[in-house]
């Protein structure tokens, strides 16, 4: 099945208060693109699941789409300093932060992935955090009668992965660090991917070992070369510096809409090519 | 009296050569996000006495030979690129639930004298007067790992208090590296094991919010030159000094 | 009177027609160990009416493109070469988990009328006459797939019994093909739905150890010489015999 | 550290009684040189963790090496049949047969990996092997109240897997299927690990993205070029048949003994050898 659709088509699949989960780790391959894109449809009580954010989570927020965010870190790391708009609206009680430990999350989508209501975790012990939040618990083991901590199952409806090459059917290929991207499109109901290039069935099966998602996982296919830009593509480009610091500084209405508008002709250029 | 190496050297340089001190050979150790001056310790020590330490971190190279470290991330594709194998962050987090992980580089906001580490909020935590970024691996990490290392470029009353406002977690902290001093968690709780030589120790009790005992705590190095030649090689850009 | 067809079709070939005709396009189909007749029709409606059907295996490869069967096994390389991605076993299980599994072929040792089926031992659990070689995915797959299809060489009263000696699983059997027939589970009971047109319906109710309602049985068709074709140019070697 | 050592020295590492995870599938790259050598040092009473096994845990069972096997499936498959040896014995009483899906096996090795005592399974209901087995129990979801099946974590203390190549360290590729070896390795406590080929670190460092088992991991490398025979090694050899049906039919001990002596040159010709 040729799943190649465009980006508008690609987002519509989101409906008002699913649980998104986003590919990439702070300021790497984050699904850039799409993101945007759900800003632009004004999206609403998105419920945001990453194990590490940074400026696609800050975006979102930033663009009024989002209830929640299920995280263990969300930040710039060092240079661009604090999520300033998530930190903000969570402070001001109107985004829910759910703070996971990175792995907490981790073992959450593993439980959605294989379909258990719940998953053990050893590590999760001493901490204010589980009484603090209701998705954690402690059971019994039953062989042994010693406590465990268990953490929720999250099962995302739509999973947003931005990848480095992938045929018309969804099978993807991922250079460099694979992040949580593929444990995230197994835990997800489905997945809409983005490319920096689409290539053939027949290329894909001469890499076939470096396929980490298969393609009949796969709901949507975008086009979008450069479509985890301003954040980093490993291989292929660096993050972009300046419209990091103009995005966090220029912090009024104007400042959101040009940053938007600035990237809508690159996030829908291919729209109107031939797709191969 | 000031000496000519203490006018020349940045506390960043003390605390990675410190650091780098406290890794040994054929450990595997992890950092995570934010990372940049244990990254460069890892680098070092492995250019020093520990060749063989398996250098892990949240891109999933192991042992990568980075040739460009990224000035904004400890997260890239810099330092998963040139290793031998690959095995990404849920595999480091299975391996110290595993028991397995020797050495974990985690950071807080907040540090009391009981071994209590705040990562999560500043005031309530389900009305925070400031929410923090989160303790990404920090409560789990510090549980599990053989030796939890805490470094953290502040040093003054609000950080080290005398009781964390939010337990992220607790205890298992092996020690806490700051620009002025190095904690040692032992007997359940922290006691002041080294001071920087560019500091003094009233200066150090003054920035702690809890009593500190000041019996028998040393003095830190200098870098030597060798060392520096080798930071410098690892690090000519000075990602090191961004957290300051 | 046996027409020139029945003198010269295997049971084998009518057997593939029937699953294979079974499958439809954009399914995502998984046979497991010692699956080979499974496996040829397949490949069979792959090439037919379902060229986007999604093809797991154990190996792993996912709609691999095999060039030459191996005559021993259906869990080798053959069957993982010249695919679209890598999904391997423990993840086509959880995809079944997670309700996402469209067709698994599974097989079984006793059947009976209530859908039970047993892969585990003949006799006493804990004391065996015969132990056998183990439902390999049965257990977690018949309750989680969408269709579950079973097949079985061998189709007499020891196979198809009053009462299994053990549930190794029960319930949500789609069909269970047989040499002489196949049978549809249908509001909590197998059901005979159509007989080979090499057998006659009184041979089946003799093979059956359960009771048949003989109504509404239709005829299955013999393979096309289009169908036969396929089927040997996909397994030349006819390892789709070696089960017989 | 060079880990490559001789092939005893390598067994001797696992003792009576251990639980022993077995890499491969079926007839496919099952570490079949490790398993004769574990014969020859007659080792007792050892727990076999397998998926799909065969001749490898036939073997071990024929060499009265074996207390019990946790498996989902032990056959030659169609073409060699039921394997005989172990079905003899488990029907005697003399090994233990603990019955599991093959996924329920992958569950409790996540589990162990995980180090909780117990991994919730999804599929496992509407079977008798729930109450006939000891490792399965039904316990509550705390979120919801519902029911849930968990099996019991298996932590072996060794692995046996044999690789396409591999250097000094350790640091491991498989060509081909990967099927549970990378589950076993990263459960199991040690890992000895047999190799079709050494090559140089650097070298590994080329091929890091195929590196699945990380050299940190391994405690032993046994140079054995066709240590998998006379099962196959895929992409580089097929099963020996006239093997396979001698160790099948020439069932009294002299048909044993010629089979492990058979193999004795080939499974130690690089231990004098400059193995890289």
């Amino acid at each position: 099945m040729n799943k190649v659709v465009n980006i508008s088509d690609a987002i519509s699949i989101i409906k008002d208060g699913d649980t998104v989960a986003l590919g990439g780790n702070t300021l790497h391959r984050a699904p850039m693109a799409l993101a945007r894109e759900i800003v632009r449809q004004r999206k609403k009580k998105l419920n945001i699941i990453k194990t590490a954010g940074a400026h696609e989570v800050d975006l979102l927020v930033r663009g009024d789409c989002v209830e929640s965010v299920t995280a263990g870190f969300i930040s710039y790391e060092t240079e661009f300093g604090l999520a300033m708009y998530y930190r903000k609206a969570v402070e001001a009680g109107k985004v829910k932060a759910n703070e996971h430990a990175c792995y907490t999350v981790m073992c959450a989508l593993n439980a959605g992935k294989i379909n258990v209501p719940f998953m053990p975790v050893y590590g999760l012990k001493n901490s204010d955090l589980i009484n603090a939040n209701d998705y954690f618990r402690v059971i019994t083991d039953p062989f042994t009668g010693d406590s465990i901590t268990v953490v929720k199952a999250i099962k995302p409806d739509v999973a947003l992965i931005h990848v480095s090459e992938c045929d018309e059917h969804g099978n993807a290929i991922i250079d460099g660090p694979v992040y949580d991207d593929v444990l995230m499109s197994r835990a997800s109901n489905k997945i809409i991917i983005s490319t920096e290039k689409i290539i053939s069935p027949s290329q894909i099966r001469l890499k076939q070992d470096r396929v980490v998602i298969p393609g009949f996982l796969v709901h949507a296919v975008v086009n979008i070369p450069r479509g985890a830009a301003p954040c980093s593509q490993p291989g292929k480009y660096d993050i972009n510096k300046k419209v990091l610091s103009d995005f966090i500084n220029n912090k009024d209405n104007d400042g959101l809409m040009k940053y938007l508008s600035d990237y809508e002709y690159a996030d829908k250029k291919m729209e109107r090519k031939n797709v191969l | 009296m000031m000496t000519q190496e203490a006018k020349n050297v940045h506390p960043a340089d003390i605390m990675i050569v410190t650091i780098a001190k406290l890794l040994h050979d054929n450990e595997t150790v992890f950092h995570g996000v934010s990372s940049q001056l244990p990254m460069v310790a890892i680098l070092l020590a492995k250019k020093m006495h520990a060749k063989n330490l398996n250098y892990l971190n949240i891109p999933g190279g192991v042992d990568s030979n980075p040739r460009n470290l990224l000035s904004y991330s400890s997260a890239g594709e810099d330092i998963y690129n040139n290793g031998c194998a690959v095995f990404p962050l849920q595999e480091i987090f299975d391996l110290s639930m595993r028991g397995k992980l020797d050495v974990a580089f985690l950071s807080g906001v907040q540090f009391d004298k009981s071994g209590n580490v705040n990562a999560s909020v500043i005031g309530d935590y389900h009305n925070p007067k400031i929410r923090l970024p989160g303790g990404a691996g920090s409560a789990v990490l510090i549980p599990t790992v053989k030796r939890a290392l805490i470094w953290r470029t502040k040093h003054d009353a609000r950080t080290f208090v005398d009781r964390v406002d939010f337990i992220t977690t607790r205890g298992n902290v092996d020690r806490i590296i700051t620009p002025l001093a190095v904690f040692k968690y032992k007997d359940n709780e922290l006691k002041l094991e080294a001071i920087s030589p560019l500091t003094t120790i009233d200066e150090v009790v003054k920035n702690t919010g809890f009593t500190v005992n000041t019996q028998g705590v040393r003095v830190l190095d200098y870098p030597t030159k060798e060392e520096m030649l080798l930071i410098k090689k690892i690090d000519p850009k000075g990602v090191r000094y961004k957290e300051f």
